[in-house]
């Protein structure tokens, strides 16, 4: 009974989903194979999205899953299925470059790891403790800042009734959100410029040619 | 326009040499025609007013040999094939034979296909028609755009439907029967 | 479990977060598929996006940059999905024009 | 509740929680049988799972048989007969173990790894989408306010198992189906998108056990006859749904007379299987869904439950067995309303004929994104506008006074206030209620956590 | 309009790769051993090459090699959906070699089972349509009617698909006691369940999406390939040889009225309670071969109705079949007749002795089916199998 105490399944499921992403994530690194990167891109950002739930960013984790796997990657598989002949499926990084970015990723990952255990206030927990649960429960927060309310800035009593309000200057992420939508917009456009229709141009042997069997 | 005699007459006038010969007496009468003169023949036939045999039913080949010896030399015929072309008309609903009659080999040597024009630029239908009849018959269409074996496979040998045709014993080591 | 994961902090995640963008910096370096280049951005982005959740995590600390956090992110995840729409229509055009997808090849910038 | 008792692990609880909603089980294991906290919330955890995995594989089983059975009748034969004696109520484990013991053929052009792995990510999407399922009030393994949004992310990742399986078979007709299942995919995800929107809009949730709860009482509470729009976007989801699970006429990916069984023309015996399995939850999980977002979920047409007094009042913490029987009549009730939309499926599948793949995008992205796009608008002018709705005819509720809908906002009215103030048409003050009503969702967690569903949640007093 | 020739469809700027596949001879909708080989770009079909001969049996060589009696059953492996008239086809050409006329009560009868067949095989042709386009249920609607069918036919001659039931001079057996009533009982239950066909199929929106407008074949062409029977009648060429044939074989419906049935552009036929054509029918297209079919049922249905009262009225025997040692004048005769799916001809050449000479059948199917590539370019991957099941092929007559 002792070990069933001592487990702690926060810990259990973090390591589990950063086991799977960063092990995902190197699979990627070190395939050739264009087809199962995106297999392991897939994984790799589904255990991302585990994380994110365990942060207690749930909404964000779904965008994560629904966006970032389930849109971009269709699209990636797309484009790979699209130019995924024999000799582009795997396309090899010479070994020179390897040693180099080995190097120089190696530094880099060091740098970050230190600086991530470096600060104190990081390391730790707050005396404080964490917030509850239902803190976490943001979804209706994130789209009010989504709409220029930012409701986690009120000052509220014990019945959660607001104690202040809003400045008026405080329009939360109102501007960015219209700019992303008007971006989105621009490259809806912008695809659909690109894939445009074009006349029709037939050449005679087309028309004509029959076919082997 | 019936297959008669005014029909006959018609295309001998028109075509001269190239109508060898007719039967009207028949139960289905046939004009036969000379393989030089086909094509323009049943390009006639297909557009000209009155007659607009504007269908191909079928293109069949007979071959004539007698592969005993007895039979053979009491025929009537020396041994030929004839590829018979069933015509009919779509507007008019009249209907048509005609045969054209070639040598069993290509100058007589064994092995060389026969020559018949194709009239698969006449009609479209035709085109495999006339490859079934290669297939089978051994007939060469000169001018068909496209002449394989349609029926048997590709690498057959031989063409099953000649009197002297000797089934293979083994085809890709597979005995028969 | 043992002492340095007795709890789990938001320097746990920042670790998890360098090890994605490392990996993406390298997918970037390494990759000769242009396509592969842009899964390498997607880690990135991703790592830099487990960043910016940690920190923004109230259960990890009560004194967290809250919805911020989250939001941005999500502005991220939606960029992200575009630049991947824009970046594999040129990938595709690359493509079209060359029949390849080996971006050592793509020295002129001329389509 | 969980806090109070076990102070020290409190943070492991509430984030375990977060996976896996075992708090309810596991505080029953950890006072009535005294295990140890992680031990009981492991169990708690295997016991969800394998009460949905129980349900996903039954359900597969009753449907694949539902099926032949449907078909049968439809086609004016019997169906299976004979298996297990009357109703061929066998036939599926039969052929379970047919399938069990098929070899497993993996063709010389397959890229083995992904040919293997394809089946398990079709399945355990499919199977994961349920976690953020209720079934009845409070009994949902994942009670997360992001479950609309959940089971839609979840349930687009079942297709890209089946483009990996089409993919990585190494067969054109198999490619043919994954192209044909990608083109599809991005062309009725907007559409579903938009109509699943409508209710969550409607209610200011995405959290599926309050929006259920929202249509509590009378069949006129139905979210589907809130007002003309939400009437018509029902049909457009029903359409999009069923080019989301490719049942026919949208079975494109594996159009047998076509592509001779596009992504699956490679897989033979337990992988096919999956896939299958996968198939048949999917239609479950999409009808499970409509029936929460249109029919009310677990809330019968007649509200007898209530009238009983067994329902759980809101806020209700503890276990009691009137609820507890409450909830079971619900279940099934739910589950009954759910196999009544997959019976549709399998008739319609019997009925017509296939699209083709240009119609279906046609359909979808022409005809579909317009209609949804449209009644978005229509429901939303509908509910600010406050006109009179069916919703509105009966009592939602006999023992509250004005009904459920009425008081569940319990939202910081300043937050509330504050973005009524910032719109628009603030200064034309808008009717008594229709504020409320209008903009239920600007609470942080619009009902309290756990509402109602007496998890500890609940008990921590939710929003503060 | 085919997709590439449609000027509405535009090019996209993304290079693609032809992709060669396969169709056959194991599909689940080429009717059979068809073989395709189709030269795709994605969906679109830009060639298709019609491969057959997967199920040549070299029956023309074992014809010269049996008495014409003795080939009957020849015959009725190759279109196996319609053996009667196959064997129709077969009997009146022996028959014109040898001008015997069979009695009236034998011509009737021969009417009879042949129009009987003709709706067999034209519920086949219905029932498996549907299942191309992915529907299922038409299908065992229709072989639920084609079973009975099948249950008079075996009343008849004891066979349910091979029936050698005509043959050169007149049939195996009489018709047994009680068979008219149990025919003239079917037609009055086939009548209703006309009406589901057209609501599950012909009128069907998705039906209509998938077949209007599909694989358009236009009359002139379809009589350049030789295109006949129900292709022919649906490309607005007005051509049924039970009206048009050789008196040998038309004299076989002299007496009985029927109207051809022939589609025709914008000329919606109203004088039947069937579906009126959608506006995105074009002539020549998918629809309206089907459609052919489909009336040609219900005017089969009314033949065999007279055909009942006729054989009733006749008196004497139905002719007596030819014996096998019957020596066959010296000669050729052609005769084609309307089978279901188009003039089946048969072609036979004698010496004088009682083997023929040769023999040669003229498959419909052959014919139709070499417009295939003609019609399968430039459409969709999914129309390939709605064109090739449209033209309804048996592959057992094409490669004979």
């Amino acid at each position: 009974m002792t070990i069933w105490a001592a487990t702690d399944w926060y810990a259990f499921f973090f390591l589990l989903f950063a086991l799977l992403a960063c092990g995902f994530a190197a699979a990627v690194l070190f395939t050739s194979n264009i087809v199962r990167m995106a297999f392991y891109l897939t994984l790799s950002l589904g255990a991302t999205a585990g994380l994110f739930f365990l942060a207690g960013a749930e909404f964000v984790g779904v965008m994560q899953l629904m966006i970032y796997v389930g849109g971009t990657l269709v699209l990636l598989v797309f484009g790979v299925m699209l130019t995924a002949r024999a000799p582009f499926l795997s396309l090899r990084p010479r070994s020179g470059e390897w040693i180099v970015s080995l190097i120089a990723g190696g530094t880099l990952l060091f740098l970050l790891i230190a600086s991530a255990f470096g600060v104190r206030n990081w390391r730790t927990a707050s005396d404080s403790g964490p917030l509850p649960l239902a803190e976490a429960q943001t979804a209706t927060a994130v789209g009010a800042g989504l709409t220029g309310v930012r409701v986690d800035r009120l000052n509220r009593d014990a019945a959660g009734h607001a104690l202040s309000q809003l400045p008026h200057t405080d329009s939360g992420y109102l501007l960015p959100f219209v700019i992303v939508s008007v971006h989105l917009l621009v490259v809806l456009v912008g695809a659909a410029y690109l894939a445009r229709a074009k006349v029709r141009r037939r050449s005679a042997t087309e028309s004509t040619a029959s076919v082997e069997g | 326009m019936v297959a008669d005699a005014t029909l006959v007459d018609r295309l001998r006038h028109r075509f001269g040499d190239h109508i060898v010969s007719a039967e009207l007496e028949t139960i289905d009468p046939w004009v036969e025609v000379a393989p030089e003169g086909l094509v323009d023949i049943c390009r006639y036939l297909r557009d000209e007013p009155g007659l607009q045999y504007d269908m191909l039913n079928c293109i069949s080949g007979v071959d004539y040999l007698h592969t005993d010896p007895k039979k053979a030399a009491q025929a009537a015929w020396q041994p030929h094939l004839v590829v018979v072309y069933h015509l009919s008309s779509t507007i008019t609903r009249q209907r048509l034979v005609l045969k054209v009659t070639t040598s069993r080999w290509r100058q007589d040597v064994a092995g060389e296909l026969p020559e018949v024009p194709s009239v698969s630029g006449v009609w479209r239908g035709a085109d495999w028609h006339e490859r079934e009849v290669y297939d089978l018959m051994g007939v060469r269409f000169t001018g068909h755009p496209d002449l394989r074996r349609i029926l048997c496979p590709e690498d057959w040998i031989g063409h099953p439907l000649r009197k002297d045709y000797q089934p293979p014993e083994y085809y890709h080591g597979i005995r028969d029967h | 479990m043992c002492g340095l994961l007795a709890q789990i902090t938001v320097s746990h995640y920042l670790v998890v977060g360098a090890v994605l963008f490392v990996t993406g910096v390298l997918c970037m370096a390494t990759k000769r598929n242009a396509l592969g280049v842009l899964m390498g951005i997607e880690l990135l982005l991703n790592g830099a996006n487990v960043n910016f959740v940690a920190f923004g995590s109230k259960l990890l600390r009560a004194d967290a940059l809250g919805l911020d956090g989250q939001l941005i992110p999500l502005f991220v995840i939606v960029l992200a999905a575009a630049e991947a729409a824009v970046a594999l229509a040129i990938a595709l055009n690359f493509y079209n024009n060359h029949t390849t997808v080996d971006v050592d090849k793509a020295e002129e910038l001329k389509g | 509740m969980v806090r109070e008792r076990f102070p020290d692990q409190v943070r492991y609880a509430s984030c375990v929680e977060h996976v896996i909603e075992s708090a309810a089980v596991a505080e029953f294991l950890v006072h009535t049988l005294s295990l140890p906290a992680p031990l009981a919330y492991l169990l708690a955890a295997l016991i969800h799972c394998g009460f949905i995995l129980g349900l996903v594989a039954a359900g597969a089983v009753v449907f694949i048989w539902a099926e032949r059975k449907v078909s049968g009748r439809i086609q004016d034969r019997l169906g299976p007969t004979r298996t297990g004696g009357k109703f061929g109520w066998l036939q599926s484990p039969a052929d379970g173990i047919k399938v069990l013991a098929k070899e497993d053929l993996i063709p010389r052009a397959a890229d083995r790894l992904l040919f293997r792995a394809a089946p398990y990510v079709s399945f355990s999407s499919s199977f994961t989408a349920y976690l953020a399922l209720p079934f009845a009030d409070g009994w949902v393994a994942f009670d997360t306010n992001v479950a609309v949004f959940f089971i839609l992310a979840v349930l687009g990742l079942e297709v890209f198992g089946v483009i990996l399986a089409g993919y990585a078979s190494g067969s054109k007709w198999s490619l043919f189906g994954a192209m044909r299942e990608a083109a599809q995919v991005v062309s009725y995800e907007v559409p579903l998108g938009i109509c699943v929107v409508i209710p969550v809009l409607l209610t200011g949730t995405m959290n599926l056990t309050t929006i259920a709860n929202m249509q509590a009482g009378w069949c006129s509470n139905w979210l589907i006859f809130h007002d003309p729009f939400t009437f018509a976007v029902f049909w457009i989801y029903a359409t999009c749904a069923l080019a989301s699970v490719n049942r026919a006429p949208f079975d494109l990916a594996e159009a047998e007379s076509e592509l001779v069984a596009g992504f699956m023309t490679e897989y033979s015996g337990m992988r096919w299987s999956l896939f299958f399995m996968a198939e048949y939850s999917s239609m479950l999980l999409v009808s499970c869904l409509a029936v929460i977002l249109f029919f009310g979920g677990w809330h019968g047409p007649i509200p007898v439950f209530d009238w009983l007094g067994w329902a759980y009042p809101g806020g209700a913490s503890s276990w009691q067995l009137t609820g507890f029987l409450a909830n079971l009549a619900g279940c099934v009730n739910f589950i009954t309303k759910a196999v009544i939309g997959v019976t549709v499926m399998l008739w319609i599948r019997w009925t017509l004929p296939r699209l083709r793949i240009d119609q279906v995008m046609t359909m979808c992205l022409k005809y579909c994104v317009p209609l949804a796009a449209i009644c978005f608008i229509g429901a939303l002018w509908w509910q600010v506008a406050g006109w009179w709705s069916p919703n509105h005819w009966l009592p939602l509720r006999p023992d509250g006074p004005g009904g459920m809908r009425e008081t569940w906002v319990v939202a910081p009215e300043a937050a509330c206030g504050e973005v009524a103030r910032r719109l628009p048409w603030a200064d034309s003050a808008p009717p008594h209620g229709a504020a409320r009503r209008t903009l239920p969702g600007c609470g942080l967690a619009g009902p309290p956590a756990g509402w109602r569903t007496g998890s500890p949640a609940a008990a921590r007093g939710g929003v503060q | 309009m085919s997709i590439i020739n449609d000027p509405r469809v535009v090019e996209f700027n993304i290079r693609t790769d032809e992709m060669l596949i396969n169709m056959g001879p194991q599909h689940p909708s080429t009717h059979g051993v068809l073989r395709l080989v189709l030269r795709t770009d994605g969906e679109v079909v830009l060639g298709a090459a019609p491969h057959i001969g997967y199920l040549h049996r070299c029956a023309e060589k074992i014809g010269e090699n049996l008495a014409p009696r003795q080939w009957v059953p020849y015959t009725d492996r190759m279109d196996y959906l319609a053996s009667m008239n196959m064997n129709l086809g077969w009997a009146l050409v022996v028959e014109k070699l040898l001008q015997l006329e069979v009695p009236e009560k034998g011509r009737h009868l021969r009417v009879l089972v042949a129009e009987l067949n003709r709706i067999a095989s034209h519920l086949v042709a219905m029932g498996t349509y549907g299942l191309d386009l992915g529907s299922f249920t038409p299908f065992l609607y229709a072989f639920r009617e084609r079973e009975k069918i099948l249950d008079l036919f075996e009343q008849v001659c004891g066979a349910r698909l091979t029936y050698s039931y005509i043959v050169p001079g007149g049939v195996t057996g009489d018709l047994p006691q009680g068979w008219l009533q149990n025919c003239a009982q079917f037609l009055q239950e086939l009548e209703p369940v006309v009406d589901d066909y057209h609501a599950l199929l012909t009128s069907n929106a998705i039906f209509i999406k998938r077949t209007a407008g599909v694989g358009v074949l236009p009359g002139e062409m379809a009589v350049n390939y030789g295109c006949t029977g129900p292709v022919l009648r649906g490309s607005g060429i007005d051509q049924d040889l039970r009206r048009d044939g050789e008196p040998w074989y038309t004299s076989l419906y002299d007496g009985y009225q029927f109207a051809v049935i022939v589609q025709k552009e914008g000329h919606y036929p109203q004088d039947h309670d069937y579906p009126a054509v959608p506006a995105e029918a074009v002539l020549g297209d998918c629809w309206h071969r089907f459609y052919v079919r489909m009336l040609e049922v219900v005017q089969s249905m009314d033949i065999v109705r007279q055909a009942l009262d006729k054989y009733a009225a006749a008196a004497g025997d139905c002719g007596t079949p030819i014996k096998l040692n019957h020596k066959l004048p010296p000669g050729e005769a052609y005769l084609e007749t309307e089978a279901p799916k188009g003039q089946m001809g048969f072609y036979l050449v004698t010496d004088g002795s009682a083997i023929p000479w040769r023999v040669r059948a003229r498959s419909s199917c052959f014919a139709n089916v070499s417009v295939t590539s003609e019609l399968c370019r430039g459409c969709l991957l999914a129309d390939v199998p709605a064109i090739v099941g449209s033209l309804d092929i048996v592959l057992g007559e094409i490669d004979r």
